[in-house]
Order: C-alpha cells, then structure tokens, then sequence
C-alpha cells in the first residue's frame, strides 16, 4: 500500500501546485471571513470539497468552507430551510423543491460543475461483456427484457457469451445516480428484478469485483479510482465501442449518451449577503476545469464556466 | 409500673439535693416510636446544668434514642414520631419555629465511634465555626487551638494540624471529636457511649475530659459501663424498655437502687 | 438393594475427570479468547497506523489529500466536546443524584425516575442522536455545533454518571452525616462539606467512564450532521467541528474512494485508543488511591 | 484568649444575617429541575419519535410496515414500507452475537468464578473488560477492514459487506457483559451449596453447570438480555460493515441492512425531510426504542428476581 | 504432650475393645495448615467401620479441618497443605492416583448449615446418582424414594417431590441433604456439626436418624454438644489445639476422662 500512496500523493501535489499558481493572479483581493455551508450529493462532494480544500489553503485562509454530503434530497431539503448557502446535486433541481424555496422566499440559481460518465463496470477478469451496444446495456437492466423472470444469462444478451447467470448491481435509490440511471436512461422503466443495490460505493465496488458475473453502474470517479479492481464497458452509441475517460465524456464527447451534468445551486441571497459565499462561488467556476480530472469528473468547456463567473460578478 | 414508681420518687428527689443547679434540659411526658416500636414511654427527666448526667441501661432500653431526641438527630429517621415536649434552656425543642440547626449549634454531640471528617485536623474543628461563617482565618487558628485544648490533645496534634484526622488513634479521634464540638462553644453536650470503642488508657484520658469540661458544660452521657457511670457523673438516670425507671444522685443509685429492677442491672443480673 | 454399581461409576470417573479437565482448559481457552482478539485488533490498527501516525499528523489540519491530512481538527473537536460533557454531565449527573439519594423520598415518582435513568441507559446511541437532531439541532436552532452535539452526549452518558454518584453517595457513612448535622449544620451544607468530599472519587470514576463512552461514540454525531469537509480547528462551543470517531467513520467509508484513508483511520484509532486507555487508567488510579475506609 | 467572648455571638450574628436558608429551600427544588431531566430526556425522545411515526402511519398502514416483506422506501414509483427485512437483519445480526457471546461469555464467567484462582480472577476479569470500553467505530473499522477479509479466506461467497463478520464482532463486544454479570450472579451463589454438590463427588464441571449456572439461572439470562438490548441498538459496526441490502433473506455472507443503520442512512441520506421516507426512519427509531426498552425492563425484572433467591 | 499421651493410650484402648470393628479411616501423623497457621498437629486416629465417632472440642480446634481432610474437601482452600498419611479403606487418600471425586463419592458429607441445591426435592436426591450417570428415570425414583425414607423424611415430603428445596424447613432440609448423601450409597457419612443450626425437635430426629445409620453406615460427627457426643457416639475423640487430647469409647470417656483438660473441657470449664 505505501507505494500506491506516495504515488498518489505526489499526483496531488503537482495538482495542488498547479492550482495554486492559476490563482496566484486573484490572490489581490481582500481578506475574507465567515463560513460558507455546502450539503448535498455525494457524488460531487469529493470534486466540491477539493475545491474547499484549494480556497482554504490558497484563497481565503479565513473563510471556512464546509463541505457535507447527505446526498442531494436531503441537501436540498437544508437549502430550502435556509441551512446551507450551496446545494450540490446530481440532478436538476424538481419542481417541488423549486417550489419550496419559492415559498421560503428563497431565489437560486443553478450551475452545472462538471460532467459525470455513467460508467457500466464488470469483474476484471470479464472478456466476453467488455464491449456492448448502448441498447444491449439498457437492454439488461431493464426487467423482463431478456427473461421474465429476470434471471437474465449472459447468453441470452449474446449467444457466444457464457450461459452463466447476470448479477446486477448498483447505487440504491438514495442516489441521484440511481434517479439518473433509471429516469434518463432506462426512460423511467422498471429496473431488473433482484438487482443489488447499496447505500455504501465501496462495498458496491467490492461486490462487482467479487463476482464474475457481475455488472453494475454508477459514477467514472468510483471506477477511476478502483480500476484495478474492476472492468469497464465500453459502450457503443453507434459509431463503435467508447470506453468512458476524462475525454470522452467531455461535453460533446464520445460517452455523450451516458454523459450526465452535475450540479450547485447557489443561494443568491446567501451570496448578496456574505461575499465570502460569492467569492467562493466563483472560485468554484474558476478551478473546476483543474480539479474536474482529479476527482473522476471531466470539466464543461470553460466558455461556460467563465459564463458562470460572469453572473455571478453580476449578483449585487 | 416504672413510670409511677419515677412519678413518686421525683419530688423526694429534689428535696434530697443540696445545691439546685438550674435545669437545662426538661423532659415531660416524651413518647417516640419507630413506625410502630414503642422506644420512649413517658420520659419525664430534668437535667441540670454544668454536671454530668449518666444514663445507663440494657441494650435497646432507649439510651441512644433518648439522647439523640435531646439534639433531634433522631428526627434524620423519617418513620420517627414523638409525643410530649421537650424544653431546652425553656423552649419546647418541638417548637416549629426552632431551626434543629440552632438546637444542635447550642448542643453537642459526640458519638460511639469516633467519627472525624476525613479532612485536616485543623479542618476538622474549624468545621464547625466555618459552616457558622467564621471566615476569618486569624479568629479561626485561635477557635482551633482553644478547642484542641479544651479537649486535652492540643500537645499531641499541635506540629500535625494539617495532616488528615484519620492517622490519628481511636482515642485521639474521640477527642478531637469532642474538640470539634468545643469549636462552637455549646452549652450541652451529648455522649452516646463515647468511650466504648477506645482502649482502657484513651477511655481514662476522656474519663479525665469529661470531668474537666463539667466546669463549663452541660453534659450527659450514655455509657454500657456501670464503673464509669458511677465514675464520672453527677447523677445517674436507669432505662429498661423505655421507661426511665430511676433517676437519682450517682452515689445514691449505686449505693442505695430504690427499684429492684435497677438493683438486679447494677448488680449484673441482667443487661 | 444396591442401585450403584461401583464398577460402573469406576469407570465412568474416568471420563468425567477427564472431561472436567478437558473444559477447564476449554474456559480457560475461551477467557482468553476475547484478549486475543482485543490484541489482534489492536495489532491490526496499529500496523495499519504505521507510517501514518506522526507529530505532523496530529496537528495538522484535515485534507483530502492523505499525505498531509491531520486530525488536529478532530482532536480539538473532540476536546470542545468534552468541554461540554463534562460540566454538564458533571452538573446534572451529581445533582440528580443527590436529589434521588439525599432529597427524594421513597415514592412512585422517585421509583419512576429510578427506573427510567436505568432504561434510559438502555436506549441506543442512534435514538439520542435523533433527539438531539430535533431537539438542539432544529427545534433550538443550534445547528450542528459543538453545543448540540455536547449536550446530546450529555443526555446519552448522563445515567453512568448518575448511578456512579449515587452509589458513591450511598457509600457515604453516615456516621460522618451525622457528626455534621450534630454539629448544626444544615442538609446542604452537610452534603457539600462532608459528602460530596467523600464520595468525589467515585464520582470522577463514574465521570470518566462517561466521558470515555462520550469520545468514542459515533452514532449520536452521524445523526446530527457533522460536515464531511471542515478544516478549521472549532475554536469554541458554537463552531461546527468534527470529532475523532466521525473523522474514523468518514476516513473507513471513504476508503473506497482513497485507500490510504483506511492508514488515516487506523492512526486516527490508535490516538483515540490511546486516549482512552489514559482516562481508564487515571480512574484505576483514582479507584485504588481513594479506596479508603472511613 | 480575646476572641472568645464573641464565638457565640458571632454564631448568632451570622445565623441571624445568613441568607442560607433561604437559598436552603430552593435546593431541594433545584435538584429536583436536574433529576427531571432525566425524564425531560425520556419524554422528549417519545414526543420527537411519535410524531413523526404517527404522521408516517398516516400514510402507510400499520399491515404493510409489520407483516409485509419489502423495503423500497426512496424508490421513486413504487416506495415500500415494511420493517421486516430491517428487523429480519437485526435479528440475525444479534442472533450471531449472541451465539458468539453466550458460549464464550458464560464459559468465560464459569472460569473466572469457578475455575480460576481470587488473582487470577483479579487480573483477568478487568483485562475481558477493556472490550467493553473500545468505541464501537473502532469495532466497526475492524469488522470491515479486518474479520470481513480475513473470513472471506474461509468462506469465498462471503460479501464484501455482510452480516456475518458484524455479528461475530458484536458478540466480541458483548462478551464482556455477558461474562462480567454472569460471574457476578454465580459468585453470589453460596459456597455452601458448591460444597453440598463437590461433597457428592461431583467435579467441578458438573458443579457448575447442574448446580450454580441453574442457581444463578436468572442473573445469567439478565446478562444475555442486556447483551441482546445491547446488539439490538448498535449502530456503527453494522452500518460500517454490513452494507445496505434491505433483502428479507437468512443468507448470513450477504449484506444487509439493521434497524441502527437504515436510521444512519436515513439522517445521512437522501430523503427529504416530509417525506414518507422520512418519517419512516422515526418508525423504525420507536420499533427499536420499545424493544430494547422491552429488553431492558425484561432484564431488570430477571436481576430481582435473581437476587431475591437465596 | 498431648500426642505422647495419646501414643501411650493407644495399645491400652485397643485392648478394651471388646468387638474390634474393621478401620475405615487410619490417619497417621497427619499435618495441616492453613498458610502459616498449623491447624492439625500430628493427628493419629483409626475410625471403625459401622459406629458413630464424635469430635468434639473447643471452638478453632480443628474439628472441622479434620473432617473436612477425610474427604479432601480441605483442599479447596488453596493454601493448604499437608503431611502425613489419611488412609480409607487401606489406600492413602493423598495418592496421586486416588480421584476426590472417587472419595467423595464413597464418603459423604453433611454439613453445618443444611445447604440443598435450589432444586425441586427430588432433584436435590437424584443429583448424586445422575451424576454417576444413572438416568433411567424409574431407578432414580427408585432411589429417591429409598434415600429419603432412609432420612427419614420421605412421609413428610413424599407429595411435595417437585417443589423447591428451599421450601422445607431447617430441620427438613438438612434430613433431605442427608438423604442426597444416601443416594449414592456412601460407604462413610461425616456430618459437621449437622444439629447446630436446627430447633431441638429437629436435632432429636436427626440424632435418632445417626443412630439408624450407623447400622450401615460408618459415621463420623463432629459436634459442639457434649450431650450429643454422649447420647449418639460410639467412640470419641477430644481435639485441642488442632491435637487429639483423647480418643476413648464414648461412655469411658464421658465417665472417666484420662486428660485433665478433657475433663476441664466435659465439665464446661472452658470451651
Ligand atoms: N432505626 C430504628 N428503627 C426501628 N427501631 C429502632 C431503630 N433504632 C432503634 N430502634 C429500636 O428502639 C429501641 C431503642 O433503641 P436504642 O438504639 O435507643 O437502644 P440503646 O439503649 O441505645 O441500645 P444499645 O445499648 O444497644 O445502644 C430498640 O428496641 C430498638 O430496636
Ligand atoms: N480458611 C482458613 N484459613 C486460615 N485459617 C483457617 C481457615 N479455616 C480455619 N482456619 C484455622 O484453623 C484452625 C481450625 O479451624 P476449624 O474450622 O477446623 O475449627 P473448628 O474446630 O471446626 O471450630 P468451630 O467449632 O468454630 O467450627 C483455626 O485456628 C482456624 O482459625
Ligand atoms: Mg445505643
Ligand atoms: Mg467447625
């Protein structure tokens, strides 16, 4: 293990030292205080608390960003109390939610950060299923499209596949990623009978590793950082087989098709009335292309970020 | 039977004493019942001051229960309930407008173990006048060492004031009990058999205190020991069941019982 | 008649003397069996740490980065925790038990109370957290600082504290009780002067056991929110902050995400273990110097 | 000496000036607020969890949350609310703590009180102790990080997240309680009865086991319910590593998921406060609540009765 | 002293006997004690087969340590040790090889304080015989009934069998431990002290019950009550200081005590 770590460690020091002199130009501004509250996703903590992490130690030393992660629901439900200044999600926001601030006289505005591939994982040691059509993979997840019972073969995807059973796995319902994969693109319909699906990605990843049979979905970063222990689909939306990668899920990219954004709303009463919550804010749009990779997502175009910043700037 | 029997003698009794000291206790009709034991039956008693006044008895007569109404520890038990009246210095101790803490600040009390704080000897007697509010550390050392003195074991604490009490020895303890309470310069104080957990040469050094301290107190004593009744006290009152069966000048009871019962205890017969 | 046939239980001593010597070494066996794996855990954290744990470790700040990750903030988390804890634990804890020793009389209600403080010792950690979540952290408004999270250990540990003082009261002679009530002094300052004094060891006893259970518990923060990412060191009771165990717990599930995070929260353990084997001892310590006869 | 004239006098000035009893009679008062915080505590964590359970039983019955078998409670078209696969999984779990727990605590408890000499027992009944006293995080780090792979070298279908290596930790940790207050209920059976049975020409063995175990009968059953109570209400070792299946099933090696950590996940997770989920989480609080009170009322009647034997 | 004494007295008793019984116990130069304190000193006692032999002697003795020896269940008190020989039926009990659990189960033991299991009364008398793995359950009825017809006491509990020792009184109780005794078929019964926690009418029966016993039993009794010795026993032996003073037919020794302490003793000059 010691080796693997200081490898990583000193990727994220050439990271972190990146980050610091992209900044160096911004550093004239005055000095900051307070705090700034974040909640929600889990899937964008890692990316928004690296961003925390890089404003605290190079920005604004007393400025104190709070990063939670009680998944995108539960964030939002903070953020229309009022709790929190930043809600991150791994969804646009719903109705209801819009809804809800309204009437707690709330006014946000919702930004996308980065992308996230939906990434379709299997056992490393999987050499039949490591290229799929985009059908194929809906295909499978969806109940009763292979076998009414659900007990789908490999087999039946592929007839030169194994006649061994499919096991599916996936984030529970607690996830955005979940909401994602189910409402976008299964479009709403019924997932697999008798798919495992867990709270927790480090137990999710050590079932899909475990288990030859095994196939699952969730976010790039989960599997970026456990790619030695799982394999990957490469999925194929027509023009061949795309593995996802910093790259192909870019905007526009290959992965497209199973490209998702993810998001942070902003509070602009929060950021009217602390500017250590707007600057923050726009420190976010300003770093998000560095950081992005780091944490397993790819950056949007920075046309659009820089767009972002600008409304912000805006917000008085 | 007892009780008419102390009803007849009690006038003969006062005509028999030479010098009238005035009374600081008087006891009259007093009952008291634990739940439902009967363990005072129509205590009549008067208790004169500057003497020492020795109840004697069998085990379970009451001894400890009569002596402890005198300050209202007794009262610490809740099933506790008395009849009659007791009057200290005049006022019914009963009375609802008497603190028990003013009572028990004017009467002293020192019991069968000894029983001192486990703090500094100087903590120990200064315990006293500090809960009374003497904060002044001057007047404080000079209580301390009056006290100490008072007791007759000034000499053998005075280089260790500070150490804790419980190095002493028993009958150092028993006296520094009996310091503790001189702190506050009570007019009675109490002993419920103080020397019965002390070896003979503490038991005569507290014999020889007791004697000393009736020039300035109102004591009275309970004591298993007919030799230190009949040693130390002015005048000597027989319990059996309760009931105060005789109460007479020490000499005379020992000399001379009027009641057959208190005969048959003096003499060993029973108890 | 003759029902017993000595042959036959000859020969079945045998067996049973040697079936008595079997499990005595089976129980022996099995009341190791719990120390052994109390070693292995220990083994396996502190093998784990190794590397990890360092000066720099301890004071430096949190970071997502494990190289230079810190649990300075977590210590002092838990630090400001207990500076809650403590006194109103302390407080309340002495205080009920006093008043159910000293004050209460034998009634219904006194039973009740009696009763519920020992149910209450009962109830899970989570179910606290999820008072304290109500109460302090929405219905007072307080938010997830150190504050509410104190206060909802408080009423967690509060019943060790309380049955620890009251038996330590109970201890009490009360020969000493009543050489200070003969003395004239009043109830209170009876029990101040005289039996508090006596019973204190007891009482700092029962107060570290409490605190211990208070460091190490985990539940009652994860229910009340306790943000995943905060760098600055709480410099005081109303900081939001985070806390030794909470930083163990996000540090193991996140492992997945980094593993070094698993080394974290071994070193992380191994300070909290050691922590605590400190207060434990200073209690035995207490114990022993303290155990007089009065 | 100078002073003396004036210590009563003083006494008296003081007692006439203090404003003690005053403050005197507000004590017991003030004791009195202190100790009803105990009962403010149990009143306040009923109010808080039935509240919320009554709104969430508003919206489903009482028959689908106690004898239906799934739960789906975020699934966005069809949630389901049944507490049995969560009460499924804290039954099992407990059930291998205490199959852990009772044989090695009690076998443990007739060693220290049967078996072992007074310093032996010294020693070692403190040291079985110490594990009652490690945070159960640590417990949790260890299940998951340490018993979970080392098992799977054994038993290879064994989830990544199980219940199994939960349990077995669990029952480590009970085993101090089980063992502790067992020994205390057999130590307290008379040694006049031990040597009536070893008069006999029993060993030692069957002393202990036909003799003071059933003596000591309901102090050692107290002892396994506070252990239960105690496995019913932990929290962070299963929520650490025993995953979050909410399957209805006895496979032991799989992940699933207790009443303690659907409640984490809960509060950590994802539902919004007002929803069904939500308030469902404060369902399964009072399930768990009444039954470790249940647990804990159970063994306290059992003590008693235990001490009132002899 | 006392032992060369005893070693000149000894030829001479066995000359008096008129019916030499065969020996169960032969204990030679026996030593005992207790840490540092020696609590027997050079016991030499031969008991006879089928007789009741009392011990008697003051308080601290070694009465209980003997009886105690002869089944090993000193031994429980782990700083014990011994020298010298006890031999039961010609095999030295100390052996390596000999099982207390063999012992005990030839010679049972009935104590002080009456201590039955807190089992039903039946199990209380099955104990014995299930442990030696008899499990039919007719034969265990079988011998539950002999046992406690054998004590006695089977009329009076004979319709109670599943209720709880605990129920019956002291005297019942300690009948019923000695019926668990008889259950196995004991070669040897010694008996500490067995009447002297029970009310006169109970001491009466339980001192007719020795007397039936002796006629299968060999019975060694150890008690306080001179009566008793003189009223049950065959033979006694007088304990002092952890020696035997005297060991004499009963009636002899009663009568005519050889050791002036013994007599001191019988005649209540101390003790
Ligand atoms: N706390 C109590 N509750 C009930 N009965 C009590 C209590 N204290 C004393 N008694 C009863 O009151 C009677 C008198 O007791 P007391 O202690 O006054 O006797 P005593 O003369 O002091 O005996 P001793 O010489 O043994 O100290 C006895 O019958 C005793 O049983
Ligand atoms: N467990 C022990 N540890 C140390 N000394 C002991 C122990 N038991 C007995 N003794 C000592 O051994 C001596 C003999 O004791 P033992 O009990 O045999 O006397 P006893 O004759 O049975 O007296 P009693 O008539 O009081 O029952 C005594 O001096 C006693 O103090
Ligand atoms: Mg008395
Ligand atoms: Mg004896």
């Amino acid at each position: 293990g010691g080796n693997e770590s200081s490898e990583a460690g000193g990727n994220n020091n050439d990271n972190e030292s990146n980050g610091g002199n992209n900044n160096a130009g911004n550093s004239e501004t005055e000095e900051l205080s307070g705090s700034v509250q974040i909640d929600g996703s889990g899937t964008v903590y890692p990316l928004l608390s690296r961003i925390a992490e890089e404003y605290m130690v190079n920005e604004q030393q007393g400025v104190s960003v709070e990063v939670s992660r009680a998944g995108t629901s539960a964030g939002m439900q903070r953020f229309i109390n009022g709790e929190t200044d930043l809600s991150n999600a791994s969804r646009t926001i719903k109705e209801e939610e819009l809804q809800g601030l309204e009437e707690n006289g709330i006014e946000t505005q919702e930004f996308k950060v980065a992308l996230d591939g939906m990434t379709i994982v299997i056992h490393p040691d999987n050499d039949w299923a490591t290229e799929m059509t985009e059908e194929e993979v809906t295909d499978l997840f969806i109940s009763g499209k292979y076998a009414d019972d659900d007990n789908v073969l490999w087999s039946d995807v592929r007839d030169d596949w194994p006649d061994e059973e499919v096991n599916f796995y996936g984030p529970n319902e607690n996830h955005g990623t979940y909401e994602f994969f189910v409402e976008v693109l299964l479009d709403e319909q019924d997932l697999v009978d008798g798919i495992n699906l867990q709270q927790d990605y480090s137990t999710l990843v050590e079932l899909v590793s475990d288990d030859e049979n095994s196939i699952g979905f969730f976010g790039f970063g989960y599997y970026i950082n456990n790619d030695d222990k799982l394999g990957v689909v490469s999925v194929d939306f027509g023009d061949g087989p795309v593995a996802p990668s910093l790259d192909t899920i870019a905007e526009d990219g290959d992965y497209a098709p199973f490209t998702r954004p993810v998001f942070t709303n902003l509070s602009i009463d929060a950021a009217k009335e602390k500017p250590e919550v707007k600057d923050f804010a726009k420190y976010i749009f300003e770093v998000a292309d560095d950081l992005a990779g780091e944490t397993g997502f790819a950056p949007l175009p920075e046309e659009e970020l820089n767009s972002y910043i600008e409304e912000i700037d805006e917000i008085e | 039977m007892a009780q008419s029997l102390l009803k007849k003698k009690k006038p003969v009794m006062a005509e028999n004493k030479t010098e009238a000291k005035p009374t600081v206790y008087d006891t009259k009709k007093l009952n008291l019942w634990y739940g439902k034991t009967h363990a005072l039956k129509d205590i009549d008693l008067e208790i004169q001051e500057r003497s020492v006044t020795a109840i004697i008895g069998p085990s379970g007569c009451g001894k400890s229960t009569y002596i402890k109404t005198l300050n209202r520890m007794v009262e610490m038990n809740p099933e506790v309930r008395t009849t009659g009246e007791v009057q200290y210095r005049g006022r019914n101790i009963f009375d609802r407008n008497y603190y028990v803490e003013e009572l028990r600040t004017r009467v002293g009390m020192v019991f069968q173990k000894p029983n001192p704080f486990p703090k500094s000897i100087f903590d120990n007697v200064a315990y006293g006048p500090k809960i009374h509010g003497i904060r002044d550390k001057k007047i404080l050392k000079q209580i301390v060492e009056k006290s100490l003195r008072g007791a007759a074991i000034w000499d053998e604490v005075k280089d260790r004031l500070n150490e804790n009490a419980y190095g002493l020895s028993g009958g150092q303890q028993q006296r520094l009990c009996i310091a503790r309470c001189l702190a506050v310069e009570p007019d009675v104080i109490l002993m419920d058999e103080p020397t019965s957990a002390l070896d003979p040469k503490s038991t005569l050094k507290v014999e020889e205190l007791v004697q000393d301290l009736k020039k300035n107190y109102s004591i009275i004593i309970v004591t298993h020991n007919m030799q230190q009744a009949a040693r130390i006290s002015d005048k000597t009152a027989f319990f059996l069941n309760g009931e105060v069966v005789e109460y007479e000048d020490t000499n005379l009871i020992f000399s001379n019982p009027n009641d057959k019962r208190t005969e048959d205890y003096i003499t060993g017969r029973f108890g | 008649m003759q029902y017993m046939d000595l042959d036959a239980v000859q020969s079945r001593m045998t067996k049973r003397i040697f079936f008595n010597r079997l499990s005595k070494m089976l129980f022996l066996a099995s009341a190791f069996f719990g120390l052994i794996v109390l070693a292995v855990l220990l083994y396996d954290v502190v093998s784990d740490s190794i590397g990890w744990l360092s000066i720099d470790f301890l004071t430096s700040l949190l970071s997502t980065n494990p190289d230079i990750a810190g649990i300075r903030g977590a210590i002092l988390g838990t630090v400001w925790l207990m500076v809650i804890v403590g006194p109103v634990t302390m407080i309340l804890g002495v205080c009920t038990a006093i008043y159910l020793e000293e004050y209460a009389r034998p009634s219904k209600f006194t039973t009740f109370i009696q009763t519920n403080i020992s149910n209450l010792a009962g109830v899970p950690s989570i179910v606290f957290g999820l008072l304290g979540l109500t109460v302090f952290v929405r219905l007072f408004g307080l938010g997830s600082i150190v504050l509410a999270g104190g206060l909802t250990m408080s009423l967690l540990v509060l019943p060790i504290v309380v049955v620890a003082s009251q038996e330590s009261i109970r201890a009490v002679p009360a020969h000493l009780r009543e050489a200070s009530f003969g003395m004239g002094a009043t109830k209170w300052q009876t029990i101040k002067n005289v039996v508090l004094p006596v019973a204190l060891p007891g009482i700092f006893t029962g107060m570290i056991l409490a605190i211990s259970r208070a460091i190490g518990e985990t539940a009652p923060l994860v229910a009340i929110g306790i943000p995943a990412l905060i760098i600055p060191a709480p410099s005081g009771i109303f900081d939001r902050f985070t806390a030794l165990p909470m930083q163990i717990y996000y540090w193991t599930i996140d492992s997945v995400m980094v593993q070094e995070y698993a080394y974290l929260a071994a070193a992380t353990i191994v300070v909290l273990l050691l922590i605590l084997f400190t207060l434990n001892s200073i209690a035995i310590l207490i114990r022993n110097k303290f155990d007089r006869r009065y | 000496m100078s002073y003396s004239a004036n210590v009563k006098d003083m006494i008296e000035t003081n007692r006439k000036n203090s404003k003690l009893a005053k403050f005197e009679k507000m004590i017991p008062f003030l004791l009195f607020l202190a100790a009803s915080i105990s009962v403010l505590t149990t009143l306040g964590i009923l109010v808080t969890l039935l509240f919320e359970t009554v709104l969430f039983f508003q919206n489903v019955s009482f028959r689908e949350f106690f004898l239906q078998s799934e739960m789906r409670p975020l699934n966005p078209t069809n949630p389901q609310f049944s507490i049995l696969p969560l009460l499924g999984a804290t039954l099992l779990s407990t059930g291998i703590a205490m199959f852990v727990a009772v044989p090695v605590g009690l076998t443990t408890a007739v060693y220290l009180s049967e078996y072992a000499t007074d310093k032996v027992r010294r020693i070692l009944k403190p040291l079985v102790e110490v594990l009652a006293g490690i945070p159960t995080i640590v417990y949790g780090f260890f299940a998951f990080t340490f018993v979970t792979p080392f098992l799977r070298e054994f038993i290879p279908a064994l989830d990544r997240t199980n219940i199994l290596s939960p349990g077995i930790v669990m029952g480590i940790m009970i085993i101090p309680i089980v063992a502790s207050l067992s020994e205390d209920a057999m130590s307290s059976v008379p040694n006049s009865i031990r040597e009536g049975a070893m008069a006999l020409g029993a060993t030692k063995f069957e002393v202990a086991f036909r003799v003071v175990i059933p003596a000591a009968i309901s102090g050692i059953i107290a002892s396994f319910v506070l252990g239960i109570s105690r496995a019913i209400g932990e929290t962070m070792i299963v929520t650490i590593a025993s995953g979050s299946n909410k399957n209805l099933t006895f496979d032991v090696t799989q992940s699933m998921q207790t009443m303690t950590a659907y409640i984490v996940e809960v509060t950590s997770g994802d539902a919004g406060a007002g929803t069904t989920a939500y308030y469902s989480l404060y369902a399964v609080a009072m399930t768990l609540f009444v039954f470790t009170l249940a647990m804990n009322m159970f063994a306290r009647y059992m003590t008693k009765r235990f001490r009132e034997v002899y």
